[in-house]
């Protein structure tokens, strides 16, 4: 933790592509689609929250979408999982930094954390813990959608009991609430570790983010030489 | 009828109340966007009454039928709905599954509307006028009559008797169509007469 | 209905046995519940189906259908065995003590006189034994052998308890369940009402069944009161109205006959009618006779019909057969001899039986007409519909039209419910496209039949040329001026008998009831049992005053009753011979001392002395028969047999097939069944979703009960292999029919003479045009064979096969 | 006979007896208190006396201006075989040996609405004002309020609500609302043949059901009974049972109907805790934020990717 600078962004000569171009519209589509789904959801979930369906142009419309954007989301997620489920994967050092979380949630901890990938063991639990929510808003939303419902009982000849369906909404509901705070996790880190936000903006981390979060993911990335130096301004500035 | 109810005094308490309670006095408050509660309009409101017997079996049920138009004012009448009569002795306003959709016999799909003939080899109904449907009807009757009607039997007895045409009466008619009918067709001479009543 | 709907709430024990009145008439068995509810009547339900009506019984009773005689016998053996029989009114009110002719007997199922070769009975031996009074002989002790109560008893003896199981498949214990329930209302403060409709008609013996019944009431005390009765439940809501205006080949308006040609001239005619009374200072209301039929040639021919010409006898056609029923209709015209049909507002083509029959006779006319408010399948019987209807249209010569009239909600008249109420109703909306009224339908038809008679002559033009047509448009009679002619009115000043200077009515007047008319020509009516019903005070039809004096469930200023306004008949027999009412707390009639008073117009002279005339004042003996002489033809009491085609032989007469009475024309007996190929009992009935032919072209009802089905046991599903829901072939000789199985606990197989019987309900409401799915009705299997005295097709018991198929073919 | 009551007044559009200013639940909302309390009524529907004859059904249609599909026979009598948007009322039939006498006994229930005093349908609606009670204890679907979501088929007990496929909104008896707003009884009643259904306030159909029973207790039921389950607070849609002790043989009325607990969890504390949870996590992020302060790279860093990157050959 030495000279730490709380207020000026450090000049970054390198940059690291993180995100490809076709990953960042993946990633946005999930990202819009979840929003509205979570819109749209919170609006039917509790009455306070009704008023949302405004946004919608009303319930009908809102109790409408809200399905097929979830069919959205589904087949928008499977994009992400098949381009991230590789680096997802556990790896040993990701128990060691789990053990030592404390440090992951403190400015600069990262000092104290073994060196990460792509994704660190936070950064899994979030893909992992949606992929697994999403299958079950997917299942219980099916079994709570009229279509969904014909399209179980025609195609796999599954007939949905009304005592099916309470199941199916408190699942649903409880699903959508813990993916919910996931995603308020996803936002939150991508917020609070600044410089995070670029990866799916620009596409591109400085190699200082990189070296801070990911040091094997950049270490990776320079052996690869997939990394941009800007060579003006001097590879040392020490 | 051990229980003794006092239906006005019902109909006083499922809806009065405090009269100067209106809607508009509670406002629609917090929630202006949805539409008010409320019950549907009272269909049968305005509507023409009158009264008719079911057509269907003979506990003769009697029924109130409800029109837009008044025929005794000479208006074209469409009835909307049919409901039982609650003063009639017998059903007492109620109705059977066949008497609570009368309303979809009257305005049944497949109701007769034109004459229409089917010429000998057909497949196929043609439309023609009444006119050219009851001259026709009676030009055969006639044809048939004359050459047929036994005037007398082989004794010499007048029998009057027409066997090659028949008649098959209705059985839910008027009385006195029935009568209008008899007359008709004992006239003729007609022997095979017959109605419902058999089958 | 001897009693009405109403009165229904006044019984102790209701008996629907030849009938299945909660789903055919729902309405009215609210009067059932009633009883029950207020009264703690029971209901029992003999069937063999276990059926909406059962299911709101006390008791439930299996029947093997056809073999109802038998089992009513039955009771009536128990009731005379165990002493359950109301005394007092068998010996004053029936022929009980009548002796019978020393010739009459009764062996090996027939009675005396049978003519196998003409399939009928020569019928003098079925007589009282007469007195040199010219009265019929009577012992009021009953001891005498030959008195009709000695007779009955000997008759129906063979009948026991077990005789019943073996015949019927009733188990004897419910038998005598029910035998019980019955017995208990020979009690002068106990009566039990009977309802009955085409469960007991639609057999070769269908009058008998109902005699059965009639002289169980009888024993049991059960008629003219309050809660009792007969209650034939007519099908439809004016069949008691046509039946009583006589729209049938061999009546007159008011259950007079048309003549035969014996019958030469009206003194003939008249000759063996207006019966002289059988017992000393009895009615016999017959005697008025002439006054009828004179009044009823007058409304027919006005002022052609004259004493010179016998009031126009002649200008009725006589008949050479005892009538020509449906059944002889069609089968003139399947062979060949019959050009032209009308069907006003009649599915000949589905309520027929042996349906292959009528339309090949149907493709033998040379014309047919139609006239419904709904697209009928008789209209249609030349367009080929696959299965449901595989006819060639171009080989069918027929001229078919179609003419569309009014119904019920468009026109204006009266209807005569099953109680005999006469109800007027009134049009409420504009008949769609070009459809019009069967009233000016017909007198279009007359009109210009008239004008081609008057232009081109023709013969025996005089009874159309004269026909009375004074109304005031005449191709439009309305329905006012139609039920002023049924009422009566005076064609000439009607003095009064006993002062011939006063003048009871005027010329031109209505009739205020049958009691003026006369048979000198003064007097004009159309159906004297209406009489009373359109009067000088006006429309007594369209009365709605709901007032019902006590509760009784008189009504008797709604609406209006024939005759004379009365509600219960034989309503005097509701008292005992002095006049005393058998029920203080169901009174109807009683004798106050100088008249009969009560809640009913009395059915019988007012000021009749009790004890001296008789109840039933039709009969000439003044008294109801148990022995009905030569009232109907296979006998006078009723006896077991087997339907035409039964799963076993007659128990008591094996050699006897059907009704021995029974008219059959030679190629139909070719096509009856056995049971080796067919053998299973097959029966047809109403759904109480669907009204005949209807209700299918409702969309309402279509979707209640939207699919032909037949209903099976699960035993015979079992056996044949049969599932729920699941495609069936029923045939029969004379066809076969494809159906949705219902396979229910509801049937039961039964075991008769120690053979298994299972049964096949089959539903008609089926056919090719409508709202429905297309499908069959159980005419396409059914015998062409009627009842011996009515003729009334023997759909409730016939024979036939089932198998499971695959489904519907293409 | 229960009285009937009189021929409809078809003289003039009257006001409506009844209104949003009597309502006692409003679905995802609140309602002040009314006024006035309306005299509740109830429907009581006496399966010994029902003959099965559907004109309930079809009575419902007709009033409703509605209109069933022409279905197929399923191998038995019920048709529809269930509920639907339009059939808002069906008969059930169940053939039912009675093992103690091993006789067949038909039972037929109309099914329906039971118009719970505590509406499961309700409870489970997230639109606001599309469910409705009055305090006459009628429940009422308020079908432009209604987004179709289905909730109400969850929330009832007796699986009653359907939802249109053409309007997708939800669908259920009305007690025919329209028809005693003007002081008239529910269109299946005023049709039963043999006032197997009766209408009036909930105090006298307990008293003719008293009498009902008596009648039955008479005829040997001797477990005859009135059908008002207390799970829901009661009902104003009520049965007489020939068999009350055991309501399931009646095509499987419920025995002891309640709110589901899932669907109070889901709709009750469920919805709060939810929503806390997810508000918490954003809290947490908060408070985490002003206690850590972003997480930014150092220069040292961005030098330390350099000197990787210089590193490069």
């Amino acid at each position: 933790m030495t000279d730490r600078t709380h207020d000026d962004i450090p000049e970054a000569h390198v940059r690291v592509p993180r995100y490809s171009g076709s990953a960042r519209v993946n990633h946005w589509i999930v990202a819009i689609s979840f929003i509205l789904l979570g819109l749209s959801g919170l609006a039917l979930f509790h009455p306070s929250l009704f008023g949302l369906t405004v946004l919608f142009g009303g319930g009908q419309n809102a109790r409408w979408l809200h399905p097929w954007l979830g069919i959205v989301l589904v087949v928008a997620f499977f994009g992400l999982f098949v381009r991230f489920v590789s680096q997802n994967l556990p790896e040993r050092t990701d128990i060691t930094w789990l053990a030592r979380l404390r440090y992951a949630l403190s400015a600069g901890g990262e000092d104290y954390l073994p060196e990460v990938g792509k994704y660190n063991a936070g950064q899994k639990f979030v893909f992992w813990s949606q992929t697994l929510l999403i299958l079950v808003l997917l299942g219980s939303g099916l079994c709570l959608w009229q279509q969904g419902q014909d399209y179980l009982e025609r195609t796999l000849g599954i007939h949905v009991s009304i005592e099916t369906m309470r199941w199916a909404a408190v699942i649903h509901a409880t699903a959508a609430v813990l993916t919910i705070i996931v995603f308020v996790i996803h936002v939150y880190s991508a917020i609070w570790v600044r410089g995070t936000i670029d990866a799916m903006t620009s596409g591109t981390v400085t190699g200082g983010w990189g070296w801070r979060h990911h040091r094997r993911w950049l270490r990776r990335k320079v052996r690869e030489g997939d990394v941009d130096v800007e060579h003006s301004k001097g590879a040392s500035g020490s | 009828m051990n229980i003794q109810v006092s239906r006005r005094r019902f109909l006083q308490l499922a809806g009065a109340g405090a009269a100067a309670t209106s809607i508009a006095a509670f406002g629609y408050g917090e929630a202006e966007a949805e539409v008010a509660a409320h019950v549907r309009n009272f269909k049968l409101a305005k509507s023409t009454e009158t009264r008719n017997t079911c057509t269907y079996c003979s506990v003769a049920c009697g029924i109130i039928m409800y029109s837009r138009g008044d025929l005794t004012k000479g208006e074209q009448a469409n009835i909307f709905h049919i409901e039982g009569d609650a003063e009639h002795p017998t059903n007492r306003g109620t109705l059977c599954p066949k008497g609570a959709a009368l309303l979809d016999m009257v305005h049944s799909k497949t109701r007769t509307l034109y004459p229409q003939v089917r010429k000998p080899g057909s497949d196929k109904f043609e439309r023609i006028s009444w006119d050219e449907a009851l001259d026709r009807i009676t030009r055969l009757m006639k044809d048939d009559r004359d050459k047929n009607i036994i005037e007398r039997n082989a004794a010499g007895v007048t029998v009057n008797r027409w066997t090659t045409t028949g008649f098959l009466a209705a059985s839910a008619t008027t009385n006195e169509t029935a009568w209008e009918t008899y007359k008709v067709v004992r006239s003729t001479g007609i022997v095979a007469f017959d109605n419902q009543a058999r089958v | 209905m001897t009693n009405s709907w109403t009165d229904i709430k006044n019984t102790d024990l209701v008996v629907i046995m030849g009938g299945n009145a909660a789903e055919a008439h729902p309405c009215g068995f609210k009067w059932v519940t009633e009883a029950k509810h207020n009264r703690g009547a029971k209901l029992i339900v003999i069937d063999p189906r276990f059926t909406r009506s059962a299911s709101v019984a006390d008791f439930y009773c299996p029947i093997r259908q056809g073999t109802d005689i038998a089992y009513l016998l039955g009771v009536i053996n128990y009731c005379i065995q165990n002493d359950k029989v109301q005394w007092d009114y068998v010996k004053s009110y029936t022929n009980a003590g009548l002796l019978v002719d020393e010739r009459f007997g009764y062996s090996d199922g027939l009675f005396t006189g049978y003519d196998e070769e003409k399939r009928d009975y020569d019928r003098t031996s079925w007589d009282y034994q007469m007195g040199a009074d010219g009265f019929a002989l009577i012992d009021d002790t009953l001891q005498n052998p030959r008195c009709v109560w000695n007779l009955l008893k000997q008759h129906v003896a063979v009948y026991t308890p077990e005789m019943v199981e073996r015949i019927c498949g009733t188990p004897k214990d419910k038998f005598l369940k029910v035998c019980e329930m019955i017995g208990e209302c020979s009690s002068k403060t106990r009566t039990m009402t009977s309802m009955y409709a085409l469960g007991w008609t639609q057999h070769s013996k269908g009058s008998q069944n109902i005699r059965a019944m009639a002289m169980l009431q009888l024993i049991l005390g059960n008629i003219g009161v309050r809660g009792g009765g007969m209650n034939a439940l007519r099908g439809h809501s004016n069949i008691q109205g046509l039946t009583d205006i006589g729209l049938m080949s061999n009546l007159i308006p008011g259950y007079l006959n048309i003549p035969t040609e014996r019958e030469t001239s009206l003194d003939v005619y008249m000759s063996t009618r207006g019966f002289k009374p059988l017992r000393p200072g009895q009615t016999s209301y017959w005697q008025n006779y002439k006054k009828f039929f004179v009044s009823f040639q007058k409304a027919m021919w006005g002022e052609a019909a004259t004493a010179e010409n016998n009031f126009a006898y002649d200008w009725l056609p006589k008949l050479d057969v005892p009538s020509y029923d449906i059944l002889r209709a069609f089968e003139l015209m399947h062979a060949g001899r019959m050009n032209g049909y009308f069907c006003q507002g009649f599915n000949a083509l589905l309520s027929f039986p042996n349906r292959k029959k009528i339309t090949a006779a149907l493709s033998k006319l040379k014309f047919l007409v139609v006239m419904d408010p709904l697209q009928t399948e008789t209209a249609r019987f030349w367009e080929n519909h696959g299965d449901f209807n595989d006819v060639n249209s171009a080989s069918i010569q027929t001229e078919v039209f179609e003419l569309p009239t009014s119904c019920f909600a468009e026109d204006e008249g009266s209807l005569t419910n099953s109680g005999r109420w006469l109800q007027w109703h009134w049009p409420g909306g504009t008949p769609p496209g070009d459809a019009k009224s069967d009233n000016w339908i017909m007198a279009q038809i007359y009109l210009r039949l008239k004008a081609l008679y008057e232009k081109e002559g023709g013969p025996v033009a005089d009874p159309i040329l004269k026909l009375d047509w004074r109304y005031k448009d005449p191709g439009d009679p309305t329905a006012e001026e139609l039920a002023k002619e049924l009422n009566g009115y005076a064609v000439s000043d009607l003095a009064d008998p006993s002062d011939p200077t006063k003048i009871v009515v005027a010329r031109g007047k209505q009739v205020p009831g049958f009691a003026v008319l006369r048979d000198d020509g003064s007097t004009a009516c159309g159906c004297w049992i209406y009489s009373g019903c359109f009067t000088e005070a006006g429309n007594q039809m369209a009365r709605r005053s709901t007032n019902d004096p006590d509760d009784t469930g008189t009504f008797p200023t709604w609406a209006w009753s024939w005759p004379v306004n009365r509600r219960i008949l034989y309503n005097r027999a509701s008292a005992d011979l002095e006049g005393k009412p058998w029920d203080e707390s169901r009174k109807l009639m009683w004798w106050d001392g100088t008249k009969w008073t009560g809640y009913d117009v009395p059915d019988i002279a007012p000021n009749a002395q009790p004890g001296e005339v008789m109840p039933f004042i039709m009969n000439a003996e003044g008294t109801a028969r148990l022995f009905s002489l030569r009232g109907l033809r296979e006998g006078p009491f009723p006896a077991h047999y087997e339907p035409f085609e039964a799963p076993i032989a007659n128990v008591l007469a094996p050699h006897i097939r059907g009704n021995p009475a029974a008219r059959v024309f030679k190629d139909d007996a070719a096509q009856f069944g056995d049971a080796k190929d067919f053998p299973y009992a097959a029966t047809s009935y109403r759904l109480t979703e669907h009204f005949h032919f209807w209700t299918k072209h409702a969309q309402i009802n279509a979707s209640l009960q939207p699919e032909f089905f037949v209903e099976i046991s699960e035993e015979l599903a079992k056996e044949k292999g049969i599932v729920r829901g699941g495609w069936v072939r029923v045939s029969s000789v004379r066809g076969s029919i494809r159906a949705k199985a219902v396979v229910t606990k509801r049937i039961r197989p039964l075991v008769c003479d120690g053979k298994t019987v299972h049964i096949v309900g089959i539903p008609l409401h089926w056919g090719f045009t409508g709202e429905t799915k297309e499908g069959f009705g159980p005419n396409s299997l059914t015998p062409f064979v009627g009842d011996a005295n009515i003729e009334t097709p023997e759909y409730k018991a016939f024979l036939v096969n089932i198998e499971a198929i695959s489904g519907p073919v293409a | 006979m229960f009285p009937p009551l009189p021929n409809p007044d078809v003289s003039a559009q009257k006001p409506p007896l009844f209104g949003e200013q009597d309502l006692v639940r409003r679905s995802a909302s609140r309602v002040p208190a009314p006024a006035r309390q309306l005299t509740p009524v109830a429907k009581l529907i006496d399966v010994s006396k029902c003959i099965g004859c559907k004109a309930c059904q079809a009575a419902c249609l007709e009033w409703n201006d509605l209109r069933e599909k022409v279905g197929v026979n399923r191998g038995v009598l019920d048709n529809p075989d269930d509920l639907t948007p339009d059939s808002l009322t069906v008969m059930r039939f169940t053939e039912w040996i009675n093992p103690s006498t091993d006789t067949l006994e038909w039972l037929i229930r109309k099914d329906g609405c039971m118009h719970c005093a505590e509406p499961g349908c309700l409870e489970a609606c997230p639109a606001p004002g599309a469910i409705v009670q009055y305090s006459n204890g009628i429940v009422d679907f308020i079908h432009e309020n209604c987004i179709g979501c289905g909730y109400c088929i969850k929330g009832c007990p007796f699986n009653i609500p359907r939802i249109s496929r053409v309007d997708n909104t939800a669908y259920k008896c009305t007690l025919c609302s329209d028809r005693i707003a003007v002081g008239q009884g529910p269109a299946c009643q005023k049709a039963c043949p043999t006032q197997a259904i009766v209408f009036g306030t909930k105090d006298e159909m307990k008293a003719w059901a008293d009498l009902r029973i008596k009648d039955l207790k008479s005829r040997g039921f001797d477990k005859a009974g009135l059908y008002d389950p207390p799970g829901v607070s009661g009902t104003h849609v009520m049965y007489v049972l020939h068999h009350a002790d055991q309501p399931h043989i009646y095509a499987g009325l419920p025995d002891n109907p309640r709110i589901s607990p899932l669907v109070r969890a889901w709709k009750g504390a469920g919805k709060y805790a939810g929503l806390g949870l997810i508000a918490l996590s954003v809290v947490a992020g908060v408070i985490h934020h002003l206690v850590q302060g972003p997480n930014r790279v150092t220069r040292h860093d961005e030098e330390e990717a350099e000197r990787l990157a210089g590193d490069k050959p």
